[in-house]
């Protein structure tokens, strides 16, 4: 059998592939067809303070391999999440992440203030990283000192695991996840969306109501197989890599270049199943290879 | 809302760039109500990346069929398809035309291939003894497509067939002359058409559900990224995939931007 | 007639379509089979005061709707560029832009000074942005001072039309061009290409020599797209537009969000003809739309 | 060097995963000489982005083709291409085999589908006057493929046919038992064979030709990408798409890592 654990802080997932924030709603969405307990772990959808309705349509477009989004963090705020969507999550034989973002860095506390006394919680994603809102966002994201206060701030709320969601729009991912790991982070997850933008020909619009938005999708993996590889080199906490995972393969290379852990955004929407598959597909690749343990595949890159 | 592996059995072409594709699917056939869609994996590659939702057109014992035309490169790929070639779908999704309702007379609107929708509509409309009339609007004549419908008034752009103009004017000439007896309308088509109707039906006060089409990134609900805006002060969004694609025309926020 | 003509600093191009750095050559290789005449410009592979080898195999991998490389300026130094290319680039009926390339802030002077009293170059584009050397490239791309420095050193040399080539693996591209429309630049260049890498996961080695490369190609456009957006909101120069051009609809995009001309690069391999094909069909689209000049689409984005 | 859009005349299906493409190119057939390559667009989409290469191995008339076997992505597609498709193909590429020199028997080393550049060579060969032998090796029997060549001895991985081992050692037993009269090797395959190779070249002390294969990105000589690593003190890398896919063995540097 394969050692498929993963440690991350205090915290254990059965197998390392998780569902990225905000590509698989609170996780009841999807219960009926996909079996979540089978999966490594659940990141929510961002959960702010207030319920947030998100920005105006259009809010998706595709581009090549890839698609942009501009959500807006649109979620139920924080207690409806408790009073709704925790009853079901609790039930899952799984690990449930949510996922903070504030507008300020005191929304953050209080958002994690408010689950934090709440069973069926067993970690934090604070994202610092959404490109497609006004305020928060990116813009504590690519700030070295922002990362620090809100990493600092929600460290001395909770004992669960924290992990922090890096962008990639900076020129030293590094630096930050430096930041996170020095003020008491489990993890970073590296990484959130690419800033990009598409334009309507006919029309003369951006073909999202934002203007810009977040790229995901295949067309990004490379550029986030060398952030997680630039994050490794100078981080001792697990890495949770992120960005066009839509293979078992594309998980293993993942491992290589310094992922602990990975999780899939995207390929969700193309197959609700996708995650569950690579968590086999995994399994199979490690028998194959006579490898004992994941966390074997971890870093081994030969260069 | 299933995922499965389905084989194409028949393909129908009527017209240049309009495809009817039949496709064996019991358990989607079993299940589909009119209105419902299915969302499609055109092929194996990243470009296109997404599925693409097309309505349930037909359903018939096993089997199901979807009609479309080819817009992009998505509908293209598809287009090459062969019978014997295996399809990925995710369906049915979305909410179902709402029929039990105190009406009369069931008034179909569909623009160009906003018709998909309709065989499957008045064969659930005909179990419960609506009376039904069809409205359908295209460029020119070949293009409309009017396979299992009932009386069939047609308009088109060029005025190749039937009313020259557009199907909403057409619809409205006849509200207007009141020989439709205690209407609602069922309404598909392009943006344009359904922010016409939408002013011809305040007008003449008819209750009218409208299937809207945006972009899709799932589906099924959990991207967040197909809202409409709503007139509702309760709720700003609304998602096309799971509250819709069928909305009362009262809750849509008009003129929609499309 | 459709007017094409663009104006970069003393310059005017025919048309806005040039062909990009490093993806044609020194527009000698292809002279036979493409009607070089016909384009806007020709940007040489960079050069390098003395010769470069470049990087060791393997150079380049393919990736969803993109590539990477990792050629490493490869190239054969200013003198035999001089001696055996210049002589053909002259009679050529079109613009012809060296790239200028140095491991050193020095080095880029050396090469300016070897080229400004040739004739048939008709200005010069700094590449601060090239991810694949050790030294210089990038490292200067990212930082403020070393663009400063080597702008205004290249500007006291020439008075040739002078174009700086930014990166975008940075947190503010606009900074960067700011610093360049400040210390006199003609226009920048945007983009270079995006850091990634990509791993075989049967070797488990990176798939390039150099573990890391420059993503180009469509998968990159939405980036690049948002990059020439936000530098457009800030310098008042023209931009020369790069990043997974490989159509004219792509062309259009890059013109309403601000850029003045565009670079087509990866699209060259894949059909050397493209770019003569791309000023058709601009001066296609034009006419469809009945504008009088191409200027009329610069920034035209309707938000 | 030209891009052309050429129709595929006849589809052959030797065995599993093998197609021969007879494809109708003119200008190309006129002038493709043995060991080139064409350069070939698989579908227009941007997955795969860049094109593949393949051997020219066979040219007849207006006619060329190509053997490949499907490895990957691109390779699948182009495997499902029907006859009366179009391809988008830039070629002639690259040098070709020197057969001009002072040897007497030509012999052929083909690993897998490193056979695709022999038969055009055979053809060119005879005219010239030169004994030919060609040595063939693959996993099993059915992925042998001998049209239109001479003397052929085969060598199986796993002995379905021919000699039960690798081409290479073949090769070396007829070298040392001297039954080839000045020989001179014209070798294609993959990596490794070519690095074994490489060894018995050197004891025995033989001319050789090798092709090789490389990722290309354009294939005509303006990225810089395709290049190998040369033996010589004046010249570090050498363009395998222009200045090769054939070089003398002497010159190049083993072993080439694959
Ligand atoms: C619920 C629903 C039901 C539909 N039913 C049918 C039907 O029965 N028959 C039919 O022909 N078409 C139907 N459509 C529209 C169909 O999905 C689009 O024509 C198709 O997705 C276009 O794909 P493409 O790749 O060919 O075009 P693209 O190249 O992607 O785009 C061409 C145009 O289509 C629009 N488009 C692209 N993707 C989508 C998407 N996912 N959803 C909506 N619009 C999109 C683009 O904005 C663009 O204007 C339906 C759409 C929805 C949302
Ligand atoms: C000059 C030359 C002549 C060739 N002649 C033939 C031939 O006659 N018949 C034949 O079957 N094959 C030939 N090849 C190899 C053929 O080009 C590759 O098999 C093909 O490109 C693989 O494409 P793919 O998308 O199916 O595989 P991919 O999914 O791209 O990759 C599968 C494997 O093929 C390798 N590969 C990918 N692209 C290339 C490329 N552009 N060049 C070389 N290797 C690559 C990859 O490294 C990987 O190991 C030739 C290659 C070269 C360079
Ligand atoms: C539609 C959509 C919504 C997203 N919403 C969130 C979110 O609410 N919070 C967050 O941290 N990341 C969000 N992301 C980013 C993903 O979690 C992930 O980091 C990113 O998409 C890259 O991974 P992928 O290429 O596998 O999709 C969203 C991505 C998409 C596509
Ligand atoms: C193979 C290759 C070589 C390149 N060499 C150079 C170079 O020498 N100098 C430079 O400034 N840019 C170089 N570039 C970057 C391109 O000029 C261009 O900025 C980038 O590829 C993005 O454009 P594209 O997506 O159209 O290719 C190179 C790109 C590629 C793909
Ligand atoms: S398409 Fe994803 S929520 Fe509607
Ligand atoms: S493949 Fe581009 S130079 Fe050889």
């Amino acid at each position: 059998m394969v050692n498929t654990a993963i440690k991350i802080g205090p915290l254990t997932l059965k197998n390392p592939v998780i569902v990225a924030s905000g590509t698989f709603g609170y996780g009841d969405e999807c219960k009926d067809y996909v079996n979540l307990s089978n999966l490594g772990g659940i990141i929510t959808k961002s959960l702010s303070f207030h319920p947030r309705v998100g920005n105006p349509p259009p809010r998706i477009v595709e581009t090549a391999s890839g698609m942009l989004n501009s959500i807006g963090l649109a979620n139920i705020g924080v207690k409806k999440f408790i009073n709704e969507k925790l009853p079901c999550l609790k039930n899952l034989q799984t690990t449930v992440i949510a996922n903070i973002a504030g507008s300020t860095i005191e929304e953050y506390y209080e958002i994690v203030s408010a689950l934090e006394h709440h069973e069926g919680i067993h970690g934090y994603e604070i994202n610092v990283s959404c490109p497609n809102v006004k305020e928060g966002g990116l813009s504590f994201g690519i700030s070295c000192d922002a990362t620090k206060e809100i990493t600092k701030g929600v460290r001395k709320i909770t004992k669960k695991a924290l992990i922090v969601k890096l962008t990639p729009n900076i020129t030293r991912i590094s630096d930050v996840a430096c930041v996170a790991e020095d003020e008491g982070a489990d993890a970073v997850s590296v990484m959130n969306t690419v800033v990009g933008m598409a334009v309507d020909v006919r029309t003369w619009k951006p073909k999202l109501s934002t203007i810009t938005g977040g790229l995901s999708g295949p067309a990004i993996k490379p550029i986030a197989l060398a952030k997680v590889y630039e994050v490794a080199r100078v981080v001792k906490i697990p890495i949770i890599g992120i960005g066009g995972i839509s293979s078992t393969e594309d998980a293993i290379e993942f491992f290589l270049v310094g992922a602990s852990a990975i999780q899939i955004g995207t390929a969700n929407f193309i197959d609700p199943n996708i995650s569950i598959k690579i968590v086999d597909g995994i399994q199979q690749y490690c028998e194959d290879k006579n490898i004992d343990s994941v966390t074997q595949l971890v870093g081994a890159l030969k260069v | 809302m299933i995922q499965v592996e389905s084989l194409i059995t028949h393909i129908d072409n009527p017209s240049e760039n309009i495809f009817i594709f039949t496709i064996n699917s019991p358990q989607i056939a079993a299940k589909a109500e009119p209105g419902q869609f299915l969302n499609i994996k055109v092929n194996d590659s990243t470009v296109p990346l997404l599925r693409r939702p097309f309505s349930v057109y037909h359903t018939n014992g096993e089997e199901v069929s979807i009609i479309f035309n080819i817009v992009g490169q998505g509908t293209k790929i598809l287009s090459t398809k062969k019978v014997g070639d295996m399809l990925n779908i995710i369906g049915p999704l979305g909410n179902s035309f709402h029929i039990e309702e105190d009406y009369l007379t069931a008034v179909l609107v569909g623009g160009g291939l906003g018709v998909a929708p309709f065989p499957l509509l008045v064969k659930k409309l005909k179990v419960k003894n609506k009376r039904t009339i069809t409205f359908l609007g295209a460029r020119k004549a070949d293009q409309v497509i009017t396979n299992n419908l009932e009386d069939v008034k047609i308009a088109t752009d060029d005025g190749s067939a039937g009313y020259h103009g557009t199907v909403v004017a057409l619809v409205e000439q006849y509200l207007q002359s009141r020989e439709i007896e205690k209407p609602k309308i069922y309404a598909c088509g392009p943006v344009p058409m359904l922010n016409a109707l939408a002013d011809v039906i305040k007008l003449h006060q008819v209750e009218c559900e409208m299937s809207l089409e945006v972009n899709m990134a799932c589906g099924f609900g959990i991207c967040q990224g197909c809202v409409i805006e709503l007139s509702t002060p309760e709720r700003k969004y609304a998602l096309v995939c799971k509250d819709g694609p069928m909305f009362n025309s009262r809750i849509i926020k008009f003129p929609i931007n499309g």
